[in-house]
């Protein structure tokens, strides 16, 4: 599904690499823990997955085609089949949880009915349907991540990219939500997460893709979250 | 874009005009002053205009008959012309007891008679544009009966001259003022938009289209400019109104008369209004350009 | 507040305005507008003000001196009035020149001789102000030789209602203008700092006084309001140069000269540099203030 | 040091209590972990600590001082003596990793000299003195935790009060930082820290109180994570 050849990134005005020289494929359907070091490059490997901007050379494509070809038509139809979940959440401080994740389907022209069937759904699967009517300011910073995630989840996407999606819950909650990916991707749906969470990533047993300082340094069919702890 | 999205966009910009009143309110009053300023220039300036075109038309031509000229037939020749818009005979007699009244004493003319009048019949004949009255007081010249033709030139061609500046100073000076209110909202609505630089941002991620980014702002901003515009005219309505009502009391000469049509006014508060409403409908849309170009 | 504040405070004024250049140039160029509109106001008004006062001190008397008069006795007795400012004799030969001239045919005259001339001497007098016209008249007509005055009574009128009522127009159209301009910078100002609400909350959570925090703004709108000022200044200085040397070519009748002197411009751009300044420094306090008062 | 006496917070708007009848001690000196699910009352309690705003009902103190007494002069004194780390960081966007470490020593005064000298030590400590340039939009999310962590620290303060410090942060990573918080502790600096954590709770074994639903449920001297997994 997704095919990443030959990857690298410098960020404008930095000396050094955030990612260098990354090859790696995606298959449909597969789950992938990205793991690494705080700053090893996990964020901007996913930040040029979505095409939040193109990598400085390298060649990145979904389902064949070249994410750098993609006109401005093309790119707004890959973005609304991924569902992205931020590592700084990036809700909209004006709306409130409900409305928050109704606008992900809003944008893409859903209607109200659908709206008022999904939503719903959506935050009671990260437990959240009892907070819908409040602002992003009066939750707590799992709250908030939890909106994230079913703003993700809502518009049931072919990918999902998650940053970091558990940072702000307790273990059990962690729990929970990487069970809910589990379930989404057994659906069909392809998911990347990027994790510092250890035991989960542990106990999933997944395809682990670790990097180090910008590069792959490890990629096990199955394996675990290997650190010094 | 479909029906769906622009039902939400409508929703949306009313719930964001909500959330957001003071923005809205700081942007509307803007909007409102900027335009209002240009409105009364405009307004003083058609009440210019409108004054020295009052007294072009007043400027007179003084036609002094010949001792024995034909003045029915020279009365019926200067009527007919094109540019003429008015002409009065002043019999000589009359013309003898006006002398005196201007000299304020009457009795010392009582010297002349009908028979030692030393003055001659006049004709005071008024043109429609003070642009036309050098070229009727050569016709006039040439008219039989005709003894001399007088008429202010030095204040006609100053007229002429004023009219003609203060019409370009006029323009130049609306149009500053028209672009400094066009780039006053534009900035106004472009710290607004700035504001919400990141909802932009968070928009374009989940895929949202630019069209459907922009209808909000548009929509925003179209209102916000209307209101403002309506904000303008209306005040500017009232104070105009209670000003030309109290220039009317104090029975100012004829010259201070102020605009009043409908065929005049109209014009300039249909102007504000439209201005009022394009700068905030296509102000939104340039003031989100650069945010929706990026990526 | 100490040193290592102050010195801090003043760096960071720098910093800020060059991080958010954008910003600070829109808000200068608010204040540059607003100013200068109020201040081309107030030149036009001034202006105006001008051409009135030289009209009033245009209106003449005229005093016709009986025929039996001691015209030498008359011509000091009027030099004398307090309110005079000028007095031209003109004898009744010259009289009778000048109303040959002035009725377009000075040969016409000559039936008159110096002993058959009808006309009296005639004094023209000019008082310093409108408003010392009628009471000038009045002293005049009681004193010896004199036969009748006269002087547009009703024209005196107008003009001093004129000037009566464009003075206050001018007061609250300044007014209305410097609170609108005011109200802008103000508003502003205010978009300025709620888009830095963030950083003033940080700032008190790691325990900033109100002092330090507000000091950074405080120089902004400042150096902002004084720039807006010195700009609006510059603009207006230039365009009023070009049009009063352009009015001064014109050669347009003496009422029309324009103000050029410092006494009367220095005011207008001194309270322009004042206001954009106390404006910037008051409306930047005035903006961050509710945002330091909540807890 | 700080006294909670049966204090209670309900936001306003809310049904719900956020905190109910929380009583606590913390000694000086004390390093305290606060744990709990996600939504449980962690970031209320040290935003109270904190006088961020002020508790629905009760009474907090600091050494022996009602929190709520105090004037705007005093406020100042107080937040001075803490370093705070919030849960979504807050870094000044426009200012760098250096200046915005060095922010916190300006805002109270110190002297150019002494700022050159303390950043640079703050940010060596959190692993940072390279990316001392960057903008926080130009850092990863762990190195944006870490710059807020310098930021508490570099004041020294009496009381440190962090706030999911570790959520972004590779396991080795947060096990240094929670190694540096003990580091200080040890020094005689009071140390309270919300976190999800657990393999970090269990391997410190210091105080841990754990709140559930606005409650203190566990107060445990030398405790571990107590959860599910
Ligand atoms: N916009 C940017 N400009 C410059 N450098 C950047 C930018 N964004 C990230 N970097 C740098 O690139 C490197 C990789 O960052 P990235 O966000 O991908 O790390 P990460 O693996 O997600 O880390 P974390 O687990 O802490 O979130 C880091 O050193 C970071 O400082
Ligand atoms: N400003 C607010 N207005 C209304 N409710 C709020 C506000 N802030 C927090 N809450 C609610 O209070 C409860 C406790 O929030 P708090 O942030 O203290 O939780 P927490 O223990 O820090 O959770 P997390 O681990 O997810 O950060 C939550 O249910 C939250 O939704
Ligand atoms: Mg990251
Ligand atoms: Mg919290």
């Amino acid at each position: 599904m997704l095919n990443v050849k030959e990857v690298s990134q410098r960020y404008p005005g930095s000396k050094q690499y955030a990612l260098q020289d990354i090859t790696l494929t995606v298959g449909s359907g597969e789950f992938v823990f990205l793991v690494g070091q705080s700053g090893a490059g996990k964020s901007t490997l996913l930040r040029l997955l979505f095409r939040e901007y193109l990598p400085s050379s390298g060649l990145i494509t979904y389902r064949g085609r070249n994410l750098a070809r993609f006109n401005g038509r093309e790119l707004l139809n890959y973005r609304r089949k991924i569902g992205m979940v931020f590592q700084d959440f990036r809700l909209l401080k004006q709306k409130t949880v409900f409305e928050n994740v109704a606008f992900a389907l809003e944008v893409v022209g859903h209607s109200p009915q659908a709206v008022r069937k999904a939503v719903p759904e959506a935050l009671a699967q990260v437990g959240l349907l009892d907070r819908r009517h409040a602002f992003p300011a009066e939750l707590s910073g799992g709250e908030q991540q939890r909106v994230g995630i079913a703003r993700a989840m809502v518009r049931k996407p072919q990918l999902i990219l998650a940053d970091e999606p558990t940072g702000n819950v307790d273990p059990d909650t962690a729990l929970q939500l990487m069970e809910l990916f589990a379930a989404i991707n057994k659906t069909g749906t392809t998911i990347v997460i990027a994790t510092h969470a250890s035991d989960m990533v542990d106990r999933l047993r997944q395809r682990v893709v670790q990097l180090e300082r910008g590069r792959v340094v490890r990629d096990d069919k199955r394996g675990g979250y290997v650190g010094e702890l | 874009m479909n029906f769906n999205s622009l039902r939400y966009s409508l929703r949306q910009g009313i719930v964001s005009l909500r959330r957001n009143t003071i923005l809205a309110l700081v942007t509307t009053t803007m909007v409102a002053i900027s335009l209002g300023v240009l409105g009364g220039f405009m307004l003083l300036s058609a009440n210019v205009r409108h004054v020295v075109r009052t007294i072009e038309s007043n400027v007179e031509i003084a036609v002094f008959a010949a001792m024995d000229a034909d003045v029915t037939a020279l009365y019926s020749q200067l009527s007919t012309l094109q540019s003429v818009r008015e002409v009065i005979l002043v019999p000589r007699d009359e013309g003898l007891r006006e002398l005196g009244l201007a000299l304020g004493d009457a009795e010392l003319f009582q010297v002349f008679t009908p028979q030692n009048n030393p003055l001659p019949d006049v004709f005071r004949v008024r043109v429609r544009a003070a642009a036309e009255v050098s070229s009727a007081a050569e016709a006039i010249r040439g008219m039989p009966g005709v003894d001399t033709v007088d008429y202010g030139e030095e204040i006609v061609a100053q007229l002429l001259a004023i009219t003609r500046w203060a019409s370009s100073l006029f323009v130049a000076t609306s149009a500053l003022l028209g672009f400094g209110a066009i780039f006053l909202v534009i900035a106004i609505i472009r710290l607004s938009v700035m504001a919400r630089q990141e909802e932009i941002g968070v928009m374009k991620y989940l895929g949202a289209s630019n069209g459907f980014i922009r209808l909000p702002f548009f929509l925003e901003g179209t209102v916000m400019g209307l209101l403002g515009a309506l904000l303008a005219s209306l005040v500017l309505w009232l104070l105009y109104d209670a000003l030309s009502a109290s220039v009317q009391n104090m029975a100012l000469p004829l010259l201070l008369t102020p605009v009043t049509g409908i065929a005049l006014l109209g014009p300039i508060f249909g102007g504000i209004l439209i201005l009022g409403t394009a700068v905030g409908a296509f102000g939104s849309l340039l003031a989100i350009r650069r945010y929706l170009h990026d990526h």
